[in-house]
């Protein structure tokens, strides 16, 4: 096991800390129901660290994504980028934030215009940040960032988005994103539209860049494809967290059911699903009816917030932290 | 003056590209209703712009004997008073094409206005526009605009334009609204949002440009709308009180008997005239449609 | 279901309340001296009735008292059931007028928005995609819905009245008859309700069956309508799916076009002279009774968020989107 | 796995568009037997979903060029959308990718399901108790005939739209990327649900269609893999994804990320480039431009051919 905890490294090099963050939904007019859709989440991505964030749909993750990017209002704790609280940023102050941070998303296609060739996307970054960068070197600029992404100039400026490939134009816009001195990029469900030959491309991309680096939130539904790239794990159900810690002990050692249930669903090549479960029953025969959680914490009381690590998580193993067993995390156990 | 809904499926014709661009000239070209509508249109516009330099007339003089059916010297006859009917048909002309730019313009504005700004904004701002919308939209346009227009002492096509304008928006607005909150969730818009594009610039120059052809079909239907409504209040006897249209040929046609005496020649040509150009629009909408909307075209 | 409800009956109130206070506002922010306008422009033929107005119109917009108490009281005097006296048929109240004039609009609105909403449906579905239909008569539909109300009623009165002399083309009935229950009066009043109806039906059918006509296509092209298919399921079917749920807009469309229909009633009853409120608003304008123009709006406004309600129980009722709560009913 | 039950032959079916038509399936040949799950695999627009759908009801663009699909040894008349009538539902079936909106919002399922059984000359009666065994086998409740659509989740939905399709127990079922939209856990279960409906004799056989390679190979007996509109390769799963021949397969299974490989033990590669235009597709092989493996022959069509018993390739170096 190769041991890529970051546990010892110093404050300086968190690059994105998000503690204990809740998002509500307000459903119907004027208020009405409440939707939960993100509760109290706290987690930390570190320069140069790919975390990725895994999780079913409703579970709250593209909104966590969109909570970093201020897409969408923080309300619970705080989100902090460089350790500044990023929930109040306003216009200008927000115009900075976005020179450090920026987003990739799922739809390549619904990421541009359909009605403006691809390279409106740089021109964008270039009126609004770089307006008095002079054509020719913006153009050095652009090239330089395309080559990053492995694109050739010629095969991708001045076309219309429909002219390029999925893949093409996710790069595209990776490459946009360098164009500003980006410390951390959320790349939510990048690949799950692309062509599965293509799809690896993208992913070895994003292992690249976080070798030169850069902190990646990578927010995927696909465990297979977390597990290839990242640092951390993060898995979320229902808005929660469940289970977070190095990809080789979620996905080696899982503890929570919820995760277990995901691995065994989740159609593997090689290994068909009986197969899975088996290991998995052989792995949980010792954990049955238990609750690591309550059994280190009976009164439910475990640290909350950042400076005591893990919200309403316990620590099973190095670097291995586990919610309250309870599947659906609405009741405690 | 039925409004076609227009409400369905608009969001398909988002998906323009340029690809499609030549692909619907290619359709439009080919589309008989759009190339018929927008000939009548054309001719009557023509007919307006040159009609009134035929005539050595002006619409409310009376230059002839009374009561004549139409003629070499009066085309369109004469009305009871001696005046010449194809004189004021030329100017009414005018008129319809006047109040039906002008009040379908400022409609369609107040509409994006409220539209783009609910959808784009959501939360309480959309909860209260549309509160606005939805009470504006159950108001009777025509009874408000009458007792409007009664009070008014000075009435032109101008006034008349923008009341027209201030009162029937809301179902642009709602249908506008909606399409922002379809495109709105598009990544694209957050991309924008995310390259620091002030909002202003991402409604006019991300959203907006995808609804080109919409906003296009909706101002074709408003025009046809306040060309409706002018008529009607015209005919009510709350037309302009300088000048002459359409509508008030209708009014005095029957204000003065024209039925009772026969005289078809003053109050067919005005009718067929608004009916020409609204419905002529109408068709052209419907061809739009189909060139703009692969599904409606003929298979 | 109940938030439903309850967000409607918001808007209507809301409503009600705007369109009073249109009313209330719009002579007073009219440039000039309201009262003394309108008392000119009344044109009563002794100074003693001048002056009974004047009297009369100065206590009525109470102007000597604040703006504020001014609205209060026009609420109180609206609440009353008290919308002032009529100038053109002084001294009757208002109120009294137009009542007498609503049961002749309803007999032509009602029969003319239902049948031309059913037999305009029906057969907007019928000409969808058919193609000669589709091309041949459809575009007179939208000939029908560009046709100004009121020129379709003139060539209506002009053609089947005039010339043909089938039918009377002005009054309710025959200005030689009293109204009484007898088979002569009510040929009568058929006979001189028949064209005023005929004139509306024909541009609200056009409307319809163009909306069908459209909505259906859209449905046809549905998923659900793919998988009847699909399944093997005959046209018949398909088709059937696809009125029903294109019928439901229709029914909001119906609401949303209840001001506009409003209107070309008012103008069609202008032309044959029929003594609806179209022609109380006629009426009303010529002889400058600002009395009566005011209560005939009100009650407009009034039928039309009531048959707007209507709607909106017909709608929950023929929807389950609705009743289940999840959106649908967009209005 | 003897009798076949579906033959494919020279089928080529091509989309109409403004700029000429698109051979979005060209020459198609195979067979599946009885009783037999085959999983279509492939890249989007690579033609699978039009194999699917011509296999029930070609679109309004939908071009029947040429070749024959024989069900139990019937021609199917894919050509005539009006005598196909008479085989889909009974014969044939397809449960579409959108099942979430499959079932008209505005009738009770059950209603729906009656018209649409009577409407096909099938007395409801005679099949109410075997639909009601059917709905608990996919553990719904009965109450879900007086449901409307809407009322359903979208697990739910999917599986009534599988019940209500395999309801007269066809011989061959098309499922179209039927579990793409959905949850990993909800998408295991579907994706068992139809292997227990073949198993139960409730279909014959199957044609899985998706873009998700590891899915199939849970569940399909036989693999085919499709590339721009042609057959590359076809055979057994377990042959397929452990030994493939056909040098696009061997690339896409190779660039599959698996739970457990690590970026940092074992960097996973990609296919370069992109597959051909269908509105011009180049002469001989079409993975050609794309393959480390193309040589001069290439430049010839290679034909599909069986290379070992049940495993047919279309590549020269196969």
């Amino acid at each position: 096991m190769a041991t890529t905890s970051l546990a010892g490294k110093p404050e300086a090099e968190r690059c994105c800390t998000v503690d204990r963050v809740s998002m509500v939904y307000k459903i119907g007019a004027f208020g009405g129901t409440d939707l939960p859709a993100v509760r109290d989440v706290s987690f930390e991505v570190r320069a140069g660290e790919v975390v990725s964030l895994i999780g079913e749909s409703g579970s709250g993750k593209t909104t966590l994504g969109k909570m970093i990017l201020r897409l969408c209002p923080i309300t619970g704790e705080t989100i902090t980028v460089d350790g500044v609280d990023i929930s109040t940023f306003k216009r200008r102050r927000l115009k900075t934030y976005y020179r450090s941070v920026q987003g990739v998303f799922q739809d390549p296609f619904s990421s541009y215009n359909p009605i403006f060739k691809a390279d409106r996307v740089f021109s964008m970054i270039k009126d609004e940040y770089f307006a008095e960068v002079n054509a020719a070197e913006w153009r050095r600029k652009v090239a330089a960032s395309l080559e990053a992404v492995r694109l050739s100039p010629d095969e991708v400026l001045n076309k219309y988005p429909h002219q390029l490939s999925g893949g093409q134009l996710q790069r595209i816009l990776i490459a946009r994103a360098l164009l500003l001195d980006i410390r951390l990029l959320v790349a939510d469900e990048i690949i799950s539209m692309l062509d599965a030959s293509t799809r690896i491309d993208v992913l070895n991309l994003l292992a690249d860049l976080k070798a030169q680096g850069l902190g990646i939130l990578f927010i995927t539904h696909d465990l297979s494809l977390g597990n290839y790239v990242s640092d951390k794990t993060v898995i979320l159900r229902r808005g929660r967290i469940v289970e977070m810690g190095a990809p080789d002990r979620v996905f080696g050692n899982p503890l929570h059911p919820y995760t277990k249930s995901l691995l065994t669903s989740v159609p593997q090549l090689h290994r068909k699903w009986e197969r899975v479960e088996a290991e998995l029953a052989a792995g949980r025969a010792g954990l049955t009816g238990r609750c690591i959680y309550h059994e280190r914490y009976p009164n439910g009381d475990g640290p909350v917030g950042l400076d005591a690590e893990r919200p309403t998580l316990a620590e099973a193993e190095d670097d291995h932290f586990v919610a309250c067993f309870q599947a659906d995390g609405e009741e405690t156990c | 003056m039925t409004v076609p809904s227009v409400d369905q499926g608009v969001d398909t014709k988002v998906d323009r590209v340029p690809g499609a661009r030549r692909e619907a000239l290619y359709f439009a070209l080919r589309n008989k209703k759009l190339v018929g509508g927008l000939t009548v249109v054309l001719l009557f516009l023509v007919l307006a712009v040159v009609g009134p330099m035929l005539t050595a007339h002006g619409p409310r003089e009376y230059v002839g004997p009374p009561m004549q059916p139409p003629s070499s010297e009066y085309w369109f006859g004469t009305t009871t008073f001696g005046q010449d009917v194809f004189a004021q048909f030329v100017y009414g002309l005018r008129a319809t094409f006047r109040v039906g730019i002008l009040g379908g313009g400022l409609t369609a504005i107040i509409g994006m206005f409220v539209g783009f700004t609910a959808g784009y904004r959501g939360g309480l701002v959309d909860e209260t526009l549309n509160m606005i919308t939805n009470v504006v939209l159950v108001l009777p346009v025509l009874a408000v605009l009458l007792i409007i227009s009664a009070y008014l002492r000075v009435r032109s096509v101008e006034v008349q334009a923008l009341i027209i304008g201030l009162f029937s928006w809301p179902w642009v607005a709602r249908a506008i609204r909606a399409q922002t909150f379809s495109l709105r969730s598009r990544d694209f818009v957050d991309l924008a949002r995310l390259s620091g594009v002030p909002t202003r610039r991402i409604i006019f120059g991300e959203i907006a440009p995808n609804m080109a052809s919409y906003l296009f079909m909706v101002f074709i239907l408003l025009f046809g709308g306040a060309v409706l409504f002018a008529a009607t209040l015209d005919f009510i006897g709350l037309g302009p009180t300088e000048g002459i249209s359409l509508g008030l040929m209708l009014n005095n046609s029957v204000k003065w008997s024209a039925l009772q005496l026969g005289m078809s020649w003053w109050f067919i040509p005005p009718g067929i005239g608004i009916t020409a150009i609204v419905g002529a629009f109408y068709i052209m909408n419907v061809g739009l449609d189909e060139v703009f909307n692969p599904k409606l075209r003929e298979m | 279901m109940r938030r439903y409800f309850g967000r409607k009956f918001l808007i209507y109130a809301l409503t009600f309340f705007v369109a009073v206070t249109i009313n209330f506002m719009i002579p007073r922010l009219m440039p000039g001296d309201p009262v003394r306008s309108m008392v000119a422009r009344a044109g009563m033929q002794t100074p003693e009735a001048a002056a009974t107005m004047q009297e009369y119109y100065t206590r009525i917009f109470g102007l000597d008292v604040p703006i504020w108490q001014q609205y209060l009281n026009f609420w109180a005097a609206l609440l009353r059931g008290d919308l002032g006296i009529s100038i053109w048929l002084f001294p009757q109240p208002v109120t009294g007028v137009i009542m007498r004039a609503v049961p002749y609009t309803l007999a032509l609105l009602i029969p003319a928005i239902l049948l031309s909403w059913f037999a305009g449906n029906k057969f907007g579905a019928f000409a969808a995609r058919r193609k000669w239909l589709d091309n041949t008569i459809l575009p007179v539909g939208y000939v029908l819905t560009a046709t100004p109300y009121m020129w379709l009623a003139i060539l209506l009165a002009w053609a089947l009245g005039i010339i043909a002399g089938i039918f009377p083309i002005a009054g309710g009935y025959s200005f030689s008859l009293a109204p009484t229950l007898s088979w002569t009066f009510v040929g009568s009043l058929l006979a001189h309700w028949f064209l005023p109806f005929v004139s509306l039906f024909l541009v609200f059918f056009g409307g319809w069956a163009i909306g069908m006509r459209n909505m259906i296509i859209y449905e046809l092209e549905a998923d659900y309508s793919h998988y009847l298919q699909a399944l093997g399921a005959p046209q018949r079917l398909v088709r059937k799916y696809a009125f029903r749920n294109a019928a439901l807009p229709q029914i909001t469309g119906l609401a949303l076009q209840l001001g506009v229909i409003v209107a070309g009633a008012v103008v069609t009853e202008i032309v044959f002279s029929y003594p609806g409120l179209g022609h109380l608003i006629l009426k009303a304008i010529e002889n400058q009774d600002f009395f009566l123009l005011q209560g005939a709006f009100l009650f407009i406004v009034i039928g039309v968020l009531l048959a707007n309600f209507i709607i909106d129980i017909v709608y929950v009722l023929v929807d389950p989107r609705t009743r289940t709560g999840m959106g649908g009913g967009s209005a | 796995m003897s009798k076949v039950s579906l033959r494919v032959a020279g089928l080529k079916v091509h989309y109409r568009t403004l700029r000429g038509d698109v051979k979005a399936l060209d020459d198609v040949t195979f067979a599946v037997a009885d009783g037999e799950t085959m999983g279509l695999a492939g890249e989007s627009g690579c033609g699978k979903t039009t194999l699917g759908k011509s296999l029930i009801r070609l679109d309004g663009r939908m071009r029947h060029v040429d070749g024959t699909v024989e069900l139990d040894d019937e021609e199917l008349p894919i050509g005539d959308t009006a005598r196909m009538n008479d085989f889909r539902f009974r014969e044939v079936f397809i449960i579409p990718q959108y099942a979430m909106s499959a079932m008209n919002p505005t009738r009770k399922i059950g209603k729906m399901t009656k018209e649409l059984l009577e409407s096909r000359g099938v007395r409801f009666e005679t099949v109410r108790t075997e639909l009601k065994r059917r709905l608990e086998l996919v553990g719904l409740a009965h109450d879900v005939l007086d449901r409307y659509p809407i009322e359903l989740s979208g697990g739910m939905k999917q599986r009534m739209v599988m019940v209500l399709s395999t309801l007269l127990n066809p011989s061959l079922l098309v499922a179209d990327e039927v579990t793409s939209a959905l949850d990993v856990s909800t998408q295991r279960a579907v994706a068992e649900t139809l292997v227990d409906f073949r198993d139960r004799g409730f279909v014959r056989s199957m044609i899985v269609i998706t873009h998700d390679v590891s899915l199939v190979y849970q569940i399909a007996d036989s693999i085919m893999v499709m590339y721009a509109g042609k057959l590359a390769e076809k055979a057994p799963t377990d042959v397929i994804v452990d030994s493939p021949r056909h040098p696009y397969t061997q690339l896409l299974i190779s660039s599959l990320p698996e739970v457990g490989v690590k970026y940092a033990d074992k960097r996973l590669t990609g296919i370069p480039g992109s597959p051909p235009s269908l509105l011009d597709p180049p002469a001989g092989c079409r993975f050609r431009d794309r393959c480390p493996l193309a040589f001069d022959k290439c430049s010839e069509e290679p034909p599909f051919v069986e290379v070992e018993h049940g495993h047919y390739v279309a590549c020269w170096k196969a």
